[in-house]
């Protein structure tokens, strides 16, 4: 049957996806990942390769002969991270292309604009990595969907443990980069951290431009401080990350207390670019490749054959999004945008890796276990780089969706445009 | 009273007196030579009669009004007109435009804005630029870059734009310099002409002294920032001084 | 016709006709076929193509006309932007008053930081606007986060207070922006055989404005003003003993061509309600610099060339991937086929930069016009060719 | 008060690498009049010299080691560089942890090449242009040399770590602490410095590519060939950018696009300095980076909410207003 | 070392002596416009050449073309320096090789002192008068030496140009317009100066809009309209034909 009456409803042979990732800029190399991931996903869509997740998934409506019988296609773009390209770019996916849904991106402002964009262009938008509490908090939208964790989940994740390896009675200095995902890490990690009896002595913002930040660093040397946490992201964190080791502040002690570095958002990627810096380091990712579970490992099997390297958590969620899409599409019969939000509101799932998995129907939330990892003293290869310290369950990452930090928003309805 | 008043002006760089005590009356529809040996201060007087230069002491009054503290545009406006020593126009532009430019400053003052109507509307300055041309014997260059000519049409074409604004006080240094000997005889009749017809004064600087002779009613003599001297052209040709410090045995 | 010579009134009718036909001119290949990649016909680009056209031509006219280069223009578009969003969450969604207020506060901003910059001259003038956009880039990218909603940009919510307009349509959306009720989103298709072509309101609004702005620019160059300009260019010396004080000439150029940074920001905000402080980074401003050269600078339609030029790639190259490569030359044997899209795959796709980085240098070096002298060089050929023209020999100053 | 001296500290060694950057500038933008916005893709390629180094020293053979597996399952394969072959694991390693101050050699003679080769094959054709083209054509080759690392060493930053002897932090006094690379990158800077300045003044080779600058063809009148005049002072130019990207690697790690983040700066610091003027840059470029550091410290940000954000433009700003040619400019260059 | 081809079918060189400069059908361009029209000439060792012609005759545009500036392109033609082929050369070869020219607008170096000017002129070879000889020529300099070059009066430029081409040892002195701006002392100082280095057998090429006063000077003139040469032939003979200087020189 031919879907008519919203945007862009594909013919009877086959469906384009919109692909929208950076692929020049800073971000370019996670991008790449991403775009492998879509990649693979696709080609396990349409019945290729081993299969990956699509066996290890709970529904099982996803039988490799496209979404629902129709082949899937997809086109690409480049987002630049900066939201004018990113929303030009996928705007000629929607109107050029006639892509139905959009995913992708690595940066929060570029989420929200392109998720933005959707909901007025009525197709859907599946999240890439987008880790700012505001993505389904006061800039969420019924026309998109977030699998990745947020600054709220990482803090939630990350506090016991710190608390567990470094005591109850800590100072922390934040270093945060002064735009909108950084302060909402920040608030959130303080957050986090204070209700288990720490200090937050100091919060100083760093400009997003800023290559150098000995600056920065110099005056936590005496600042008393025993915490060092660093609200940066991308080649911001490498950067102060480094500055931060140069300082010798690894080895320094603070009235008998080793003094600590805290990075909340840590990505392979990342830890690559900060290289032996990273050791003993902790912070928090979504998923991570030497998981466990039987999803995890289909999923690196097949991504492995396929490029010679593990996944990334970036490579990870998009290939989940794909598929969490096409099944939402199966399982409610329609390309619709409203029927595919039906299907995903609330939608209960496992196998995906990270355990049994939630689509909160009233943020478009995904809500499952959160790692918490340590940089790896000693690692075998190259892509060993980091080893999970922690699976927080699920349970202790959950919030009220009216929890002040993502108040502000609202879903709004659907649109299936015209 | 001269139309042009210049009292006790003086002028240092640096340790360097380059005027001092100069005084100086030009005529209202007179020809003023100032000649004077090289680096007598002569093209530093009129840099501060357009107020490229502002004078460390005395006063310049044109018409009975200050000149001093007043930018070069308004110098200008107030009619005044200096031709430069090497040659100063729009290089970038042609003949023609050349022309126009003056010719607005002259009917719309420094400031008015015509940002709709088109140049060629212009019917009247139109012809008024082509008289001018046609008088200094350029019409037929008039669509030429202005940058690609040789130097003594530049020369003539920097004239041209001063004349055309009908200053009240034309300044002219070196016109003549480096032009053809028939060029500099038209100019020369172009300059007489103009001065009776319409009541131009005219300052000259030269040191060709064909052109002095024959076109000045006084001559100010210059030397080391003062002047020497000042007289009619037949008493100045003849002084010994000028004849030792400037003119040399030729003449 | 309309006060221009004939010359002009020519190229105006050529751009006339260009924009009005773009939706099919942009779309010369089958949608089906392997070549609809690089058909640019749809309504997001197209708007753009003749957005960044007005920016660009009113860049021209400070850069082209008096050799000012301001290296801070696109402080100016985000200005615009952010005004028009504010307009539409605090007023109406109707895109004039939005407009109106992007040029007016655009013009106000110009005025002030001209004023300031014009003070040098060269490259000291340069670095004062790129100083000043700097400056505001990075305040709205952090400190201003309640003016400009920092980095993810100034966006429409549900509940925004509009004074004339309802916050939320009945069906619980945002409303679209319009112009008296003609949405800016509206478009219709149109298929003849395997050929679809997109006629998109909003962006033949925007040919509109963009014409408007184009005709202006024509009377601007050759008026009074025009040539003053350029006299500012060649000789300030000059222009000082003549009379004229050239500083209200060049600020007037300033606001003038902030005013059109202003109009284009308005314009790309009633497009798309969306402001991001990332538009008034040293990069955007760089971008409009770069049009402007690689058009050619000084001429009238040049900017508008470079324009589309750089949006081109940016948008249609950057979409090449692998997978459409393959596609393309699947008719050639299995070697022979990876061989090739191996040639071309650093090219294209993520290597789009690459290319554009190319075409620059190439334009640069063998147009020293900009692609208004690579029109120039091929008309004159037909020229040549059609007429042993003995005249023809000067060339003519470039349009 | 420590924390005032951690700052000067700061803002002399930040400002090391602005002069640095801007010093190289200033010999073709201030001097030769080329407005290079390919300055930054020299400095990053300066940068990608240690890189590169690195990786040759880095170059293994694979021994399969069945104890452990990889990612996938597989039996580990282990990677030994060659050099710790040759040179038994001792010497190799440490050979291998030099890489950065050994890339200095390897980079001068790259730089200069790079530096000739742009001139000859490209900028030469471009002094007599207009400025505007200048930008374009070295902005294009900026996008090209970038894009070219980001195809074979991708868009990640690549550590690049000083020796493991100068790597940790010098006690200056009881209470000051600072890190030895930053102290070598500061002497480093002054040398080169020292060094350029040298060459300019005690021979009339500065002089001579001044009026060259100003005017070519009479410079040429006198019998001196200016093209090589200026082919060499690229030459130093590039050698100046890049050097200053080798050492800048372990502060922080080299990616493909450093050059353009630094790239505004240089210009920024360059006109401040005042163009022309080897001195100004120098000044403007420690002035800055103690400016900067200054206005990071949290008792100003507190005290000027984005202080931080614009400091360098804004006194750019007041810089600009108050000295019409910057610290120290020189008439007529540019203006 | 090269030899120089035998031009002498040429007629209007009908002379016996070798020529030390000689110019055979060169012709010239300024992008696309043709200015110099395939003009050849011969210029003896120790002979005082005058070039003349009107405004925009072309004559600039000949020097120029013999020092192998840039602009105009020589598109055809030979250029023989004492057996040297300067239209094989670059202008700092052809300057090296012993040609040396002083430019029309005096090209003085903006940002050099006086002193760095003339310093500038002594660092290729080879190195003729020195700066005390030089200074001693011209007092006026010496005086001025920390000054800015351009900063100097237009006749002190004059000075230096002149000043900075005899600092170069050089076999062929090519002037553009040298009296243009000077004080007629200063003028006869210069005419003996150039009378003492023809005496030590310089090779004198004078471009002069005073024909007169060049052709009492030179031994020979060579006039050029409209880019071909029109007269080539002893100075004497320019003197005494008056239909020639009506017609080409307007005197
Ligand atoms: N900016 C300056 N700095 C220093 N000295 C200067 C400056 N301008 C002019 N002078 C000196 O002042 C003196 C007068 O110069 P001026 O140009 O007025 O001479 P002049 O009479 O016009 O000579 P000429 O006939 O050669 O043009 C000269 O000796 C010159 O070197
Ligand atoms: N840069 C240029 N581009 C194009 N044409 C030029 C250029 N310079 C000079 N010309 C043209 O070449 C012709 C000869 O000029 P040239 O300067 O050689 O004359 P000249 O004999 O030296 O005249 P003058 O006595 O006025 O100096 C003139 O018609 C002039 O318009
Ligand atoms: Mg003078
Ligand atoms: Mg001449």
């Amino acid at each position: 049957a031919s879907h008519t009456g919203f945007t862009n409803a594909p013919g009877n042979d086959k469906v384009t996806l919109g692909f929208n990732v950076p692929q020049t800029g800073a971000y370019a190399d996670e991008g790449a990942d991403e775009l492998r991931a879509y990649e693979l996903a696709v080609e396990h869509l349409n019945g290729g390769g081993d299969g990956g997740m699509l066996s290890t998934f709970s529904s099982q409506s996803l039988d490799g002969t496209g979404i629902l019988g129709r082949k899937v296609e997809y086109v690409t773009g480049d987002t630049q991270t900066k939201s004018d390209a990113a929303r030009a770019s996928a705007k000629s996916m929607i109107e050029k292309d006639g892509a139905i849904m959009i995913t992708g991106g690595s940066s929060s402002g570029v989420a929200v604009a392109v998720q933005g964009l959707c909901q007025e262009a009525g197709v859907i938008f599946m999240a890439g990595l987008t880790h700012s509490n505001d993505t389904t908090g006061k800039d969420k939208k019924a026309n998109g969907f977030r699998h990745f964790f947020n600054g709220y989940m990482s803090a939630a994740a990350l506090a016991p443990v710190l608390a567990k390896n470094y005591g109850n009675d800590r100072k922390a200095y934040h270093l945060t980069a002064d735009y909108t995902w950084g302060w909402t890490q920040q608030e959130s990690i303080a957050a986090a951290t204070e209700a288990l009896g720490w200090q937050t002595v100091n919060n100083v913002l760093t400009p997003l431009a800023a290559t150098d930040f000995s600056s920065y660093i110099a005056p936590v040397l005496n600042s008393g401080a025993d915490v060092l946490v660093l609200n940066h992201y991308g080649g911001n964190m490498v950067n102060s990350l480094t500055n931060a080791v140069q300082f010798g502040l690894r080895e320094k002690m603070v009235e008998n207390k080793q003094f600590e570095i805290v990075v909340p958002l840590y990505s392979r990627l990342m830890a690559k670019g900060a290289g032996a810096n990273v050791k003993g380091i902790f912070g928090s990712t979504n998923w991570h490749w030497s998981l466990q579970d039987e999803g995890s490992k289909a999923f690196v099997k097949s991504f492995g054959t396929k490029y010679g390297f593990p996944p990334s958590q970036a490579a990870h969620t998009c290939y989940v999004q794909t598929l969490l899409y096409a099944d939402a599409v199966q399982r409610g019969g329609s390309f619709n945008p409203c029927s595919v939000g039906e299907a995903l509101e609330g939608f209960e799932f496992d196998g995906l890796g990270n355990g049994p998995t939630l689509y909160r129907a009233e943020d478009h939330q995904c809500f499952k276990d959160v790692l918490v990892v340590k940089g790896k003293e000693n690692p075998t290869s190259e892509f060993d780089l980091l080893e999970i310290v922690e699976i927080t369950p699920r349970a202790q990452v959950e919030y009220a969706p009216d929890h002040p930090m993502f108040a502000g928003g609202q879903l709004g309805s659907c649109n299936p445009g015209a | 009273m001269g139309i042009l008043e210049i009292k006790d002006v003086g002028k240092r760089f640096g340790g360097l007196k380059a005027l001092s005590d100069v005084n100086l009356s030009v005529q209202e529809n007179s020809c003023h030579a100032i000649i004077g040996p090289n680096g007598a201060g002569k093209s530093t007087l009129l840099n501060c009669l357009v107020g490229k230069l502002i004078p460390d002491t005395g006063s310049v009054m044109f018409q009975g009004q200050s000149v001093l503290g007043r930018s070069p545009h308004e110098i200008n406006q107030m009619g005044i007109s200096r031709v430069f020593q090497t040659p100063e126009i729009f290089g970038d532009l042609t003949v023609f435009e050349n022309m126009m430019i003056p010719l607005f400053a002259k009917r719309d003052g420094a400031y008015r804005l015509h940002a709709i109507e088109s140049v060629f509307n212009e019917r009247t300055l139109i012809e008024e630029a082509e008289k001018m041309l046609e008088e200094v014997n350029m019409l037929d260059k008039r669509h030429m870059h202005s940058a690609s000519m040789s130097r003594g049409d530049k020369r003539r074409l920097e004239m041209a734009m001063c004349l055309v604004q009908e200053p009240k006080l034309l300044l002219l240094d070196e016109p003549t310099a480096g032009m053809a000997r028939a060029d500099t005889n038209n100019t020369i009749d172009l300059l007489k002409q103009i001065k009776d017809e319409r009541d131009i004064t005219i300052a000259i600087i030269e040191h060709d002294m064909h052109v002095v002779f024959s076109l000045a009613d006084r001559i100010t003599v210059l030397a080391q920032g003062t002047p020497l001297v000042e007289d009619a052209p037949e008493n100045i040709k003849g002084h010994p001084k000028v004849r030792e410090a400037y003119l040399g045995e030729a003449h | 016709m309309l006060g221009l010579d004939k010359k002009d009134s020519t190229l105006l009718l050529i751009v006339v006709a260009l924009t009005m036909l773009a939706p099919f001119i942009l779309n010369p290949f089958p949608t089906e076929s392997g070549l609809a990649q690089f058909n640019a016909g749809y309504p997001d680009l197209m708007q753009r193509f003749v957005i960044f056209g007005i920016f660009a031509i009113g860049f021209n006219i400070l850069f082209g006309l008096t050799g000012y280069l301001s290296f801070g223009h696109a402080a100016f578009l985000g200005i615009g932007s952010y005004s028009a969003v504010w307009m539409f969450k605090l007023l109406s969604m109707n895109i004039i008053p939005a407009i109106l207020l992007s040029v007016v506060i655009a013009g106000v901003f110009a005025l002030v930081i001209g004023f300031v910059s014009l003070r040098r001259t060269g490259i000291y003038f340069s670095i004062l606007t790129l100083a000043f956009a700097q400056m505001s880039f990075a305040l709205a990218y952090s400190v201003l986060t309640p003016l400009t909603n920092g980095e993810t940009g100034l966006q429409l919510t549900l509940n925004d207070p509009r004074i004339l307009g309802v916050s939320q349509t009945a069906d619980g959306s945002i409303p679209v922006t319009n112009l008296f009720g003609l949405e800016m989103r509206g478009a219709f298709d149109m298929a003849v055989g395997p050929w679809s072509f997109t006629f998109s309101a909003g962006y033949y609004v925007c040919a509109v404005v963009m014409l408007l702005a184009f005709y202006l620019s024509i009377r601007i160059f050759r008026s009074p003003f025009g040539l003053m300009l350029r006299a500012i260019k060649s000789n300030q010396q000059r222009l000082n003993y003549t009379g004229l004080n050239p500083k209200p000439y060049t600020l007037a150029a300033f606001v003038i061509s902030g005013m059109y940074a202003g109009l284009a920001g308005g314009l790309m905000a009633a497009m798309d309600p969306l402001a991001g402080a990332e538009r008034m980074q040293w990069t955007a401003s760089g971008e409009v610099v770069l049009m402007t050269i690689l058009g050619g600078a000084g001429t009238l339609i040049g900017p508008v060339l470079g324009a589309g030029m750089i949006k081109y790639f940016e948008n249609i190259f950057s979409k090449i991937n692998d997978n459409v490569l393959h596609s393309w030359f699947s008719f050639m044997p299995d070697g022979i086929e990876n061989f090739v899209v191996f040639i071309i795959h650093p090219f294209v796709g993520k290597g789009w930069h690459l290319t554009l980085g190319i075409i620059f240098m190439l334009v640069v070096i063998f147009l020293p016009g900009g692609l208004v002298e690579g029109g120039q060089r091929i008309a004159r050929l037909f020229r040549r060719k059609k007429a042993e023209d003995p005249k023809s020999a000067k060339t003519e100053p470039a349009e | 008060m420590d924390a005032i001296i951690l700052q000067i500290l700061n803002g002399l060694d930040k400002g090391s690498a602005y002069a640095l950057i801007a010093l190289g500038l200033t010999l073709i933008f201030g001097t030769l009049g080329v407005v290079n916005f390919a300055h930054g893709a020299l400095f990053m390629i300066g940068a990608f010299c240690s890189v590169t180094l690195q990786r040759i020293l880095n170059l293994s053979y694979e021994t399969i080691d069945a104890t452990q597996t990889d990612f996938l399952g597989n039996p580990l394969k282990v990677k030994t560089p060659y050099v710790e072959s040759w040179f038994g694991p001792e010497v190799g390693s440490s050979i291998i942890d030099w890489s950065v101050p050994l890339a200095i050699l390897f980079a001068i003679p790259i730089m200069i090449g790079i530096g000739f080769i742009m001139e000859r094959g490209l900028i030469k054709h471009f002094y007599k242009r207009p400025h505007a083209d200048q930008i374009l054509v070295t902005f294009g080759l900026a996008i090209v040399l970038q894009e070219i690392v980001k195809y074979y060493f991708g868009a990640n930053p690549i550590q690049t770590p000083a020796p493991e002897a100068l790597s940790g932090i010098a006690q200056l006094t009881s209470t000051i602490v600072y890190p030895v690379w930053r102290i070598v990158y500061f002497c480093f800077s002054l040398v080169i410095i020292g060094a350029v300045f040298a060459f300019l003044q005690f021979t009339t080779f500065g002089m001579v590519v001044r009026a060259g600058m100003a005017d070519r063809e009479t410079v040429g009148l006198l019998g001196i060939d200016i093209d090589r005049k200026f082919t060499i002072m690229f030459g130093i130019a590039a050698a100046v950018a890049g050097l200053a990207g080798v050492m800048y690697g372990p502060i922080n790690a080299p990616n493909y696009h450093m050059g353009m983040d630094f790239l505004v700066l240089s210009f920024v610091v360059v006109v401040v300095g005042g163009m022309g003027s080897l001195p100004g840059a120098v000044l403007a470029g420690f002035l800055l980076g103690i400016l900067e550091s200054f206005a990071s410290m949290e008792q100003v940000i507190t005290l000027i909410p984005g202080i931080n954000q614009i400091i360098i433009y804004l006194v750019a700003i007041v810089i600009l207003l108050t000295r019409p040619r910057g610290l120290m400019g020189r008439k007529g260059v540019m203006e | 070392m090269n030899v120089r081809p035998d031009f002498s079918k040429n007629s209007n060189m009908a002379e016996t002596a070798p020529a030390f400069l000689s110019i055979y059908d060169m012709h010239s361009y300024y992008g696309e416009s043709y200015i110099v029209q395939g003009v050849s000439f011969n210029v003896h060792e120790g002979e005082i050449l005058a070039l003349l012609g009107r405004n925009g005759a072309g004559k600039t545009t000949t020097l120029r073309s013999i020092a192998r500036l840039d602009d105009p392109q020589v598109n055809q033609g030979e250029i023989w320096l004492d057996h040297q082929p300067l239209h094989l050369m670059k202008s700092h070869q052809a300057s090296v090789a012993g040609l040396g020219l002083v430019p029309e607008d005096r090209r003085i170096i903006p940002g050099l002192t006086v002193e760095e000017n003339l310093q500038l002129a002594q660092i290729a070879p080879p190195i003729g008068w020195s700066l005390d000889r030089l200074y001693d020529l011209f007092p006026r300099l010496g005086e001025r030496r920390k000054q800015e070059g351009v900063t100097l009066s237009g006749g002190e430029q004059q000075m230096l140009a002149i000043a900075r081409a005899l600092a170069r040892d050089i076999k062929v002195l090519l002037l553009d317009e040298p009296y243009e701006g000077l004080a007629p002392v200063i003028v006869d100082e210069i005419e003996k100066t150039l009378r003492h280095v023809k005496e030590q057998g310089m090779t004198t090429v004078i471009v002069e809009q005073n024909a007169v006063r060049a052709l009492q000077l030179a031994d020979r003139a060579v006039i050029l309209d409209t880019g071909s040469i029109v007269f080539d032939g002893t100075a004497a003979e320019v003197l005494e034909n008056e239909a020639l200087r009506a017609e080409y020189l307007a005197i």
